[in-house]
């Protein structure tokens, strides 16, 4: 992290500068036309993930990714009724939103503003197994935070991933000032924001996304919206049926998307970008999705929800979807998904030697980086 | 006399009064069916039903609002806010409506509100769970703050702060929660216990410690190891910070000769300062030594890391060696 | 104000009981048919007012109400100017919003939570000018504050008028509470709360009106949108044209009305008034309208807006304009006219010698009422 | 050199800024075409363009938000609350966020936001345009907290604060703005005066007076006075509450023995308190007589009325009357 901090340092801006070029086209083929991502376009002869300009190994990453977002956060369960780690906070069964946003952003160029959920998304930008693994069981090389923020707590600045701190919401406002640092420098970088249903309800909410529309920012807002906010039903959070909605109170457009359905979130995750991109404004995108797992490690979900609800969700569940959509494509076999599983595993259980082993920061840090040290930013 | 923990205490406070005023609700964060993320008010929706125990959007400001908005029209609405880390944007509302309805109005409106929020650290809650935030509202007039660390007058001081006709922040430090060595036997009916008041829980001769929360029982500890020693050590639970019981702390300062100050929260700016002011300005023809405080270190938040968080947290072994330099002096 | 205070502790309330009996039907003639106040009415024959179910007494006693907010506003310039009062902040142009929510709202009855610009409204409640200007003058008799708060910081118990405070927007999250008390008590009182646009960009507006939503509150929330917050025009508050769109985000009605159009904005009011007394929730809206005057007596408002657009409004103005209907209608005569103008300006000039007149607050007094004083609530 | 007033100096200083680095920019409420309530950032707007100089919608905790998110991507921003009254609703992000990223970060994130607020009374603001808020945020770990009270030192501590790494938190004694006496030769260039640097203002022998803002100008008038009458006091302008300037406080108590602390704040959870709590520790064995506190009374706010908004104030006479007391103890 101090290397980082020095790349920082340099050109003032505590975000590294971009690796690739600027291209106003995100990952994919070239000459993918903008009409071919349209909705209706879906209903011609081509495969879905042709027309989305994805190649098979996009899907295979992407495959990859919700696995090894699932393994990991299973592992961390383990781990955490072993007594290894104290808290979890559990990404199961929001994989596919997670990982068509990460697909459709330029990572090192585009900006993050992600939250406590964001396992999957944090994987599938490039942040590793065993990075994530230090960051979980507290350890001085934690690149989040150094083992000083309660796990999931992630952020990255090689990724341009901002820190995450807890309290719900914070990250709206400050996403809509990203965006706007982007208008004032001239750039093109896209920024995006992850927010649970609940946290839409706070002020943040509402400040966030006008801000952004009347400087018409490129930020797109994610909400991922699982159902509840820690015990408390959306039913109880608000009096309408979608969160998507209340982009009208912006006059930007509001997807609602299934966000279990890994292709369609891409679809929607990259015309939100595009859109961004060519200058055009915010977008509100609620991904409807489930979390399989209680809030945390600290709740019990038997006080507000039926084990049949999350049975029944855990039939709709993102990957095996996505398995069976390859499978029915034609692009993975049983043996190659059990191959994919392995090297999920093996990753998994390397970044937990690695981690395991990695030392406990030492008290005598408690002290740093209350501010900045001499000489540096 | 029934043993409670102070969860139970709080718990215990909010279904008496419930049952004595039907004015009397509570509104929250999952306060409702999931009974709170601590249980404090867990068996109250089914007793007293949805309308009187309230799941809140996640908006800790309309929290805080709601709740004054009612209050105005006569309702004794208890708030919950999570986590005291999650209470600051309620802070306008706190700090500019409630505490000044009545001064603003000139009597004519008051807004008897009680903000309840667990507060304090020490059980892995890291930066954004694990916050003190008494100073931040003592310094507030038209705001009375509680910090209550006995079971018993958890239930006495709710019970008064939810009778108490001006808004009351009521912070109940988490780690005390469930502390097995913090039981109390405490009677199961109506009792109160009046907010301002202090209280000697152990008396001694040779320092004063002015403590609340969770370092009132590490203080505690800590001068039962200096009295094994041969040094006697006063112990004051302030129990409510504002308004604070000054004749109590000036009593024991003019006796021992020797104060010192203990909490959690940083050091710089945390509500020891005035403590120690008042000791310095209202007891310095008796004091023998200078006034110790001993607090958190002054940095963003307690780390999450255990070692870290240890470094952070005063204990009795920190507190003990301060107060043989103290005694020693 | 001390009197009021003990009626409240006996009831545990600080509003005094309402003095009338319940009526779920408003202000006006009995057997007035719900139908009869929808828009689509008013292309009938019978003239409007009628429509409405007012009489001629109603109709003069608005004007009257117009009038005198105007007339009261301008002597408190004139002060002001003479160095008689330090601060004033002006609802003049405002007038027709103010005395149209109040006419259709019981006074006594019903909560308000009014805003700085509220003086119409709050004379048509019943504050007398004697009572605005103890406030204006800061004397000790002062009923809002003592002479404790600025001006136009009003408040008064006796017609269950709550506090004003300076912060923008905290009143609509209280009105919500009001509301929400309404609905566990069961009684049948509609909170009415009034704010700036500026203030709708404030996290407290989403935080309100969703709240008021989820649990169906008798609560209007009345914005007057007079095109600025200070100096910052609408356009750079946020995207979209009309504030009243955003009831969409809570599954409530939101009416955009003329804020001009007198007897418009009390047919509007009704119909929020109604609906809330039905128990069928929270209304949002908006009276377009204009301020005439700088945003105080600290401000400058050349500085952002041209005098040509300040003079259009003049043009559009309620008063003048609620004058020519009442002429049209034959329900007024030029004399007529002049006489309520007299008996106006009478009841300024009496208000003002008596609060001229009237003792200061005294040094004494600066600690009193921090907190409940001994044996009160 | 020209003479200047404070908000001179303060709009002086953002000019100057702006010109040297591009990602200088400000925003807030009324800043652009308006230049402001005060007249802070009148011209700004002009010559930088409504990019740089924002006018937002009234949104504090939006206005708080979108300068960390800018920060954060190497932007300087300078936000402005239009009171420091209207702060609160940005208290969660400023202690929560700004003040937080780089620890919480492990350094890899920084935040290097001003946020820019009028404070104070005595200018008939009655209680929601006179709060002091300094002791709320000089309280927080990872904020800095600078209060000047000469155009001198506005200036140049602007500059410093603006260029600093970490989020600062300036706060502009309102009355000071354009107060005729307190006009002051500046130079028209590039200067810093460095944060965390207390000043003695005006030297003496028999008691030290520790005070900013307006109430450093209030104390200074008073010390004349008590000059006049044979007794020697020490003024010293804190200039920055965090991080304070310890030893030149303890240097001027050591010296004197004598201490006294005037702030406009109420006193109970005043910052004073800390400062008092810092000699009462550290200079003990100097002290010849308790510290002193002289401060606003513990009401919520200072009343509208003139008769009252006096007898909040503390004002040279009070000042005086204190120091004479302090000095014959
Ligand atoms: C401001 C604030 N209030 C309360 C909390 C406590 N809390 C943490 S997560 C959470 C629920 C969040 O629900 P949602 O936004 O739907 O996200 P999810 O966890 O379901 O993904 C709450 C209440 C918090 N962290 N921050
Ligand atoms: C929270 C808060 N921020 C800023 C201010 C300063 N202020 C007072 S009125 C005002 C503009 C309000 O505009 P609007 O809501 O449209 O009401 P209007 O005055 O136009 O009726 C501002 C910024 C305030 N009083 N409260
Ligand atoms: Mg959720
Ligand atoms: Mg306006």
């Amino acid at each position: 992290m101090r290397s980082t901090n020095e790349t920082a340092a340099k050109d003032r801006s505590n975000i590294p500068p971009k690796s690739e070029a600027v291209a106003p086209q995100v990952i994919g083929p070239q000459g993918v036309a903008n009409e071919a991502t349209a909705p209706e376009a879906t209903a011609s002869a081509a495969p879905r993930w042709q027309e989305l300009g994805l190649s098979k190994n996009d899907l295979r990453e992407m495959y990859y990714n919700l696995l090894i977002a699932r393994t990991l956060d299973e592992r961390i369960w383990l781990l955490n009724r072993q007594g290894k780690t104290a808290f979890v906070i559990s990404c199961a069964g929001q994989e596919a939103t997670q990982v068509g946003f990460a697909k459709a952003l330029q990572v090192g160029h585009d900006i993050v503003f992600p939250y406590y959920r964001s396992l999957a998304l944090t994987l599938a930008m490039g942040m590793t197994p065993t990075e994530v693994m230090l960051h979980q069981l507290s350890k001085a090389e934690d690149p989040s935070s150094g083992g000083r923020q309660m796990p999931s707590h992630f952020g990255l600045a090689r990724l341009n991933m901002v820190s995450v701190s807890s309290p719900v919401a914070t990250q709206l406002t400050q996403a809509a000032g990203s965006g706007y640092a982007s208008k004032v420098k001239g750039d093109d970088k896209v920024t995006y924001t992850f927010v649970g249903d609940g946290g839409t309800s706070k002020g943040d909410f509402h400040e966030a996304l006008n801000f952004a529309s009347i400087h018409s920012l490129p930020v797109v807002f994610v909400v991922e919206n699982n159902g509840y906010a820690i015990s408390v039903p959306v039913t109880k959070q608000m009096h309408i049926k979608n969160i998507a909605d209340r982009a009208v109170a912006y006059g930007m457009p509001g997807v609602v998307v299934d966000g279990n359905d890994l292709l369609e979130v891409y679809r929607v995750a990259r015309e939100a970008t595009e859109r961004a991109r060519r200058g055009e404004g915010p977008t509100l995108v609620e991904a409807k999705t489930y979390r399989y797992r209680p809030h945390s490690s600290s709740d019990d979900d038997r006080a507000y929800r039926t084990k049949e609800e999350v049975d029944e969700w855990r039939h709709k569940d993102p990957i095996s979807r996505f398995e069976r959509y390859l499978e029915e494509q034609g692009l993975i076999t049983k043996e190659a998904e059990q191959s994919v599983r392995t090297r999920a595993k093996q990753a998994v259980d390397e970044a937990q030697r690695y981690a395991e082993a990695a030392p406990n920061p030492t008290p005598d840090t408690i002290m740093r980086y209350v501010y900045a040290e001499e000489g540096q930013q | 006399m029934p043993v409670k923990t102070v969860l139970e205490a709080v718990r215990e406070a909010l279904f008496e009064e419930m049952r004595r005023d039907e004015n009397v609700f509570v509104l929250g964060e999952d306060v409702g069916q999931r009974g709170g993320v601590f249980r404090a008010t867990e068996g109250l929706q089914k007793e007293f039903g949805e309308l009187r125990v309230l799941d809140t959007p996640l908006a800790e400001s309309a929290i805080a609002g709601v709740a004054i908005g009612a209050a105005v029209r006569g309702m004794r609405p208890v708030a919950e806010f999570q986590f005291a880390d999650f209470i600051h944007p309620a802070v306008e509302q706190i700090i500019d409506e409630a505490a000044r309805f009545r001064y603003r109005s000139n009597n004519a409106f008051s807004c008897p509100v009680v903000f309840r929020a667990p507060y304090g650290g020490g059980v892995q809650g890291g930066m954004y769970h694990s916050q003190s935030v008494e100073a931040m509202f003592a310094m507030w007039p038209g705001l009375k703050v509680v910090t209550p660390s006995f079971p018993y007058d958890y239930k006495g001081l709710l019970k008064a702060a939810i009778r108490d006709n001006d808004p009351v922040v009521f912070l109940e430090h988490k780690k005390t929660y469930n502390f097995p060595s913090i039981k109390q036997e405490i009677p199961a009916g109506d009792y109160i216990v009046p907010l301002g008041k202090a209280n000697v829980v152990k008396e001694g001769t040779k320092l004063s410690v002015f403590a609340y929360g969770m370092m009132l029982h590490q203080s505690l500890q800590a001068a039962r190891t200096l009295e094994a020693e041969g040094t006697s050590v006063e112990v004051v639970d302030l129990r409510t910070l504002r308004p604070l019981d000054k004749e109590t702390i000036l009593n024991s300062v003019r006796k021992t000769g020797r104060a010192m100050i203990v909490h959690e929260a940083n050091l710089f700016g945390g509500f020891g300062g005035e403590i120690a002011a008042i000791i310095a300005e209202e007891a310095f023809e008796w004091l023998d030594a200078p006034v110790r405080r001993v607090a958190g270190p002054d940095v963003p938040g307690m780390p999450f890391a255990l070692p870290l968080e240890e470094e952070f947290m005063p204990n009795p072994a920190k507190i003990a060696q301060a107060m043989r330099q103290l005694a020693a002096y």
